[in-house]
């Protein structure tokens, strides 16, 4: 059940000095009161219960989230090759979007930031439309105009972030605002990182959460660092989730790498009563990979703290729950990676052939109507390009 | 009908014309919402929604904490989401903290978002000085907004046009900032007829006709510009044009070509500081299409490039009426 | 002893439905978690210890108290006559000022906000200085050039406020953390409003504070409004002290009219050890007046607040405590009112003979060396002037 | 001795010369510190820090919070008592959130104080396009800091200057925008002395002397700017003058005036969008203090005012040498 951590003595806030010995926290789930359906070998802990989630959903999720896994192995590779200019892998953080993604509807509405492709996916979105993303080709959203991985489709009700990360928490939090204002039951959830939480727009999301109580979860995604910065330089808090409290908001800490959990906390913070306002969740994750292509995290972590986490692999994790429910094997996990890299395969080629976007569309969608000195302005690039050729 | 109280014989004051304004938005349009700091019971605290909360209740005439960034932020949130807010910003000089949500949130997800989402939300900022505010109270913060494009900006300097531009801006498809004339709210009034009509964006006003030497301005600083006017055309027999530009962006380019062409001669006047006005916009602008026809250099008159005296600003500060007759006198009498 | 309120579940937030019968929150202050050491009338409460503050420091800061008072009190009449342009009173929120500065050495730096002329008379700055800048003359560390009751003075480190609220919570934060760097065992004081703890600015001040444990005492002077907005819509938080958890701080809330329980938690606050960081301080007190001459408290607040509040009113308290000491009596506060009322006259008269600031003062202090662009306008501005005369 | 690992043959980069910049003045002045966004033990996200972490320390070389407003206004905190710090703001795009802090209280407290405080400190901007980076890594943003005064910005093009004028605003006793060029970081090496001594504010470098058109430009554009001559002097036989403004705020008018005098005709470049780009500011001068001097209207090469788009934006938002080319051919060949 969504409540206020009741007390956060046990976590420690690590320090650099601090972290020697690294562990997972996961480890000392309870202790940690962080919550956990099942434990790194699948098996029930005991603490929330099993959400048991229909298989054909379940399915879903596990594939979705096997394929998000399947996407990042590639995008990384088509980044080192040079086929994508910009990488932001999101190894590690499937529990976290695709868990969160199934416990809302589709009408509801997600804000989401660059390392939750599952979230599009869940939704249905066509893995293509993702490769021309990232290819920057015209036929996608947003027309080739943003970073590869920055997405998001209105038609699937998934705002587009603002590069600026955490800027969109304020604006979820105004978004479900409308909707109490119209009578509206649409529901809202947002996922950004941990250091966005330092950000003025956390606190003005979170400030007006409290006073105008709407219904929007807040996805808080603890994967331990914001690119070198770890946890201790972040903030003096001992949770992110505590932050809540300043704000009279309900927070709780969930294992991130646990996808049941992370389900089950969301959909009861989701189908809260129309009063009862925001939910700040925490979801302790971890980011397997660098912060982006342009990152080198040896500079600035140890490899020891990766391993720990690693036994914490949230496919692993929700793969061998399945088994255990006989709703898995290793055949069926052969079939679906092969099926997968194969659709990455096809999309891939059908993304590349794809035609960028024509300069002068730089132009469109600035306003409704465009002002007579974007006009000129675009007129005299067109000019331009008739010169040119 | 609407919420102001115009008495027939002194007609409507530019405060009254901006709540009526917003109160026949909301009439019309229930999507319409006011927020902002005091804006509730206090009636903001110019008074300029007065009433507002009481008719409309707290559901759309929203309180907030006090948080600028926040409150655009959240404004952003309820225009994606469908609605049409209007936001207050308490003194325009209160607004740089909200900069990165006006200048690439709201004025960005139209093209961010390829064309899926757009941000109609109207910015309302009460700017100016005259009222000896000190300067985090007397902002003329309107340049800042002109780069980078994406937003319009709108400045009424009279009450019918306070009341016709809000109702234009909340209609616009796009965000709109509003500067609002603080030091004309009570001290202008006029009478016109509040039939609901919006103003068209993009006009400019020729508010003077004359053949000598065009003055290009807007805001408040204008009725200075007329007391100059009239003197020189009294004292020298200049014959001097104005123009109230009404809207900044987009402004109105073919009324300044078509004086200028006349006159050959232009003078920019804005209460703001001089490096980066929006006049040096407009001094780039029409040397560079109207060149042939300048008999004598544009000259800029502006406030100079430091911050708002309390003591000393509203009088040596801001230009007045014979700091601008000078400047034409300068103009009209320029010698290579 | 300043420690993390240890609950605040007896405070209810009010909302404006609620606050049909006002009560004065400090009749349950034991209850609401609020520490205190004397009642309404000057009676040890038995919570915070009497600190027993030597008979001179006392009667400074009671007399300062009482001069402050009568500043106000002119202050709004000079203003009614149009003789200074703007006026912010300061009437009911005494104790927490001058029970503040009282706990703090003349090193130390304190930043405040425009409701705490006491911090100015505490610290030794002559009244006429203080009216000087009222009136926006030459003569004063300003040079006119600010808004009246928006003061500083670097010779009492009193650091000039920001106009816009709260902005300088991030920079007394910074300048601590220099005090750190830089190894001095200079102490650091900041007061702001309510209202400004939902500012993006008190974020950053209290997290980087979390992080780097400068030697700050924040005081939140919750005086119940902000303008015309109470708590409840200010934020969704029970108390404003509580608020230190999100970022590791430490925090309690005390009487804010009761300027020896401020004194104490201030003092054990700031005379912390070096690595013991922040303490933010929740001064529960209200503003008696107007928010500012331009107000009108009748539009949103009940006449029967005022009086709940009259009735804990600091300077009586304290007078009350010290009679009952036997430092003070009839005879030396009817004293005292001549004296100060005197004492202003004289301030009023000598600072209006005072001259404005010459025009081209504008120009001054933008940068240590003035550019050609200043100078050039500068210039402008003097032959202009010579044309004038 | 300084940080950099500048090698014989190549000379020091852009990357190596910034890092030299702060590491001498950090070894000169234990007052200096850097704070920002993973300027640690990561060197920051350019790897313009490297090392500095582990030389001076976890007192001197502060990981923040991810926050550029508290980055700045902490680092107005340290100023005011007394520090000399240096602040990196990851990317120029993210510098809006600080605006209010950076131009209202940085570039104010010495005034707002009547000259008790000052805020001497180095605000590092990392700004421009070509690097693929979408439009919030690609920002130009010195305009909005130009309007209102009170602030100096600095912007070099080269490895020298990028040494001496990180040591200039680190002694400056004002706070320095520092605009710095992340498309030539690595792209861009020279020979020169690490020898301590700053660089002059406020002058511009003539860095082409020609008689036929001045083209005044800052940044690494200046590059595309240079080839357009060369192209020109070979094709045309044009010869055009190219002044580096270097400081945009105070910007060296003499050097742009005299240059100006002799050819009769302007041209003003930056990447930064046009409407109230610095040009505009420069044309309205320009065209006010030497009208009698100019055959061609100014003319302004700049971005379109609109976002930089992550895959066009390169090739064709950026101004570059053909588009330059153009418009000085325009200008040569102007006829009213
Ligand atoms: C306002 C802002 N500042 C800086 C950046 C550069 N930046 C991109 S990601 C990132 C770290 C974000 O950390 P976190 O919020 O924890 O998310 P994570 O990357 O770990 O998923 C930074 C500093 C940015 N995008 N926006
Ligand atoms: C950033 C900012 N926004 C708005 C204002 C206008 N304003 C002045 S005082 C005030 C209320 C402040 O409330 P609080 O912080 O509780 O202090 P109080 O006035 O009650 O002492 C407001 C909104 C301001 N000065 N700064
Ligand atoms: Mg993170
Ligand atoms: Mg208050």
């Amino acid at each position: 059940m969504p409540s206020r951590t009741p007390t956060t003595k046990g976590r420690k806030t690590k320090t650099r000095e601090q972290e020697k010995l690294p562990v997972c926290p996961l480890q000392n789930a309870a202790a940690n009161n962080i919550r956990q359906v099942m434990d790194a070998e699948g098996k029930l802990t005991g603490d929330l219960p099993d959400p048991d989630i229909p298989p054909e959903k379940l399915l879903h999720m596990y594939e979705t989230m096997v394929m998000v896994r399947a996407i990042d192995d590639r995008g990384w590779l088509l980044q080192r090759s040079g086929r994508v200019e910009f990488w932001i892998p999101h190894c590690g953080l499937e529990a976290v979007h695709n868990g969160a993604t199934l416990a809302y509807e589709d009408p509801d509405w997600i804000f989401m930031g660059y390392r939750h492709p599952g979230v599009m996916l869940m939704r249905g979105v066509p893995l293509v439309q993702l490769f021309a993303q990232f290819f920057g080709r015209a036929d996608e959203p947003f027309k080739g105009r943003r970073l590869p991985t920055l997405m998001g489709d209105r038609r699937y009700n998934i705002v587009p972030m603002t590069t600026q990360v955490g800027s969109y928490i304020p604006h979820v939090c105004g978004a479900a605002m409308g909707a109490l204002i119209k009578g509206h039951d649409t529901k809202f959830l947002a996922i950004f990182g941990d250091g966005s939480s330092s950000r003025g727009e956390f606190h003005s999301g979170m400030n007006f959460a409290g006073v105008h109580k709407p219904p929007v979860v807040f996805i808080c995604e603890n994967n331990g660092w914001a690119i070198s910065t770890p946890q201790s330089l972040q903030t003096g808090s001992a949770t992110f989730a505590e932050k809540g409290d300043a704000y009279g908001v309900r927070n709780l800490v969930v294992d991130g790498n646990d996808a049941l959990a992370v389900y089950s906390v969301v959909k009861e913070a989701r189908d809260l009563g129309p009063d009862e306002g925001a939910t700040l969740i925490e979801a302790m994750t971890y980011r397997m990979g660098y912060h982006t292509s342009s990152d080198n995290p040896d500079l600035y972590r140890e490899q020891a703290e990766v391993d720990a986490w690693a036994a914490w692999d949230p496919l692993i994790r929700l793969r061998k729950y399945m088994e255990r429910k006989k709703l898995w094997n290793k055949k069926k996990e052969d079939a679906l990676w092969a099926r997968c890299k194969e659709e990455i395969s096809a999309a891939i080629k059908e993304a590349e052939a794809m035609d960028f976007p024509h300069p002068s569309t730089m132009f469109d969608d600035t306003f409704e109507e465009m002002t007579w000195m974007l006009e000129e302005q675009k007129a005299a690039l067109l000019a331009d390009l008739e010169d040119l050729s | 009908m609407n919420i102001a109280t115009a008495t027939a014989d002194t007609g409507t004051t530019v405060l009254e014309a901006i709540k009526a304004g917003m109160s026949d938005a909301m009439d019309a349009d229930s999507d319409v919402i006011l927020m902002g700091e005091d804006v509730g019971l206090a009636g903001g605290i110019f008074r300029t929604s007065t009433g507002l909360h009481q008719r409309f209740g707290s559901k759309r005439v929203i309180d907030t904490p006090l948080d600028e960034k926040g409150i655009v932020a959240h404004g952003i949130g309820l225009a994606l989401y469908g609605l049409k807010p209007i936001v207050e910003i308490q003194f325009s000089g209160f607004i740089h903290d909200a900069f990165e949500h006006i200048m690439f949130c709201a004025a960005r997800y139209r093209w961010a978002s390829g064309g899926q989402y757009s941000c109609p939300m109207v910015i309302r900022a009460p700017s100016f000085g005259g009222i000896k505010g000190g300067f985090w109270h007397s902002q003329s913060v309107e340049a800042y907004f002109v780069h980078h494009g994406g937003m319009k900006i709108l400045c009424p300097s009279t009450p019918e046009d306070a009341y016709r531009m809000m109702l234009a801006a909340v209609q616009d498809p796009d965000p709109v900032l509003l500067i609002e004339p603080v030091p004309l709210y009570r001290s202008m009034s006029a009478k016109f007829e509040m039939d609901g009509k919006a103003a068209t964006i993009g006009e400019a006003k020729v508010t003077r006709t004359g053949s000598d030497v065009t003055v290009v301005t807007y805001g408040p600083i204008q009725y200075e510009v007329e007391k100059a006017a009239e003197e020189l055309a009294t004292t020298k027999g200049y014959d001097v044009e104005i123009i109230d530009l009404r809207t900044l962006i987009p402004y109105d380019m073919d009324t300044i070509l078509a004086s200028v062409k006349k006159t050959g001669r232009v003078i920019t006047v804005h209460e703001a500081p001089l490096s980066m006005g929006f006049g040096a916009e407009l001094a780039a602008v029409i040397q560079e299409k109207a060149f042939g026809y300048l008999h004598t250099p544009i000259q800029r008159v502006a406030a100079p490039d430091v911050p708002y005296h309390f003591s000393i600003g509203d009088e040596y500060y801001r230009p007045n009426a014979r700091r601008i007759r000078l400047a034409i006198e300068r103009t009209m009498e320029f010698e290579f």
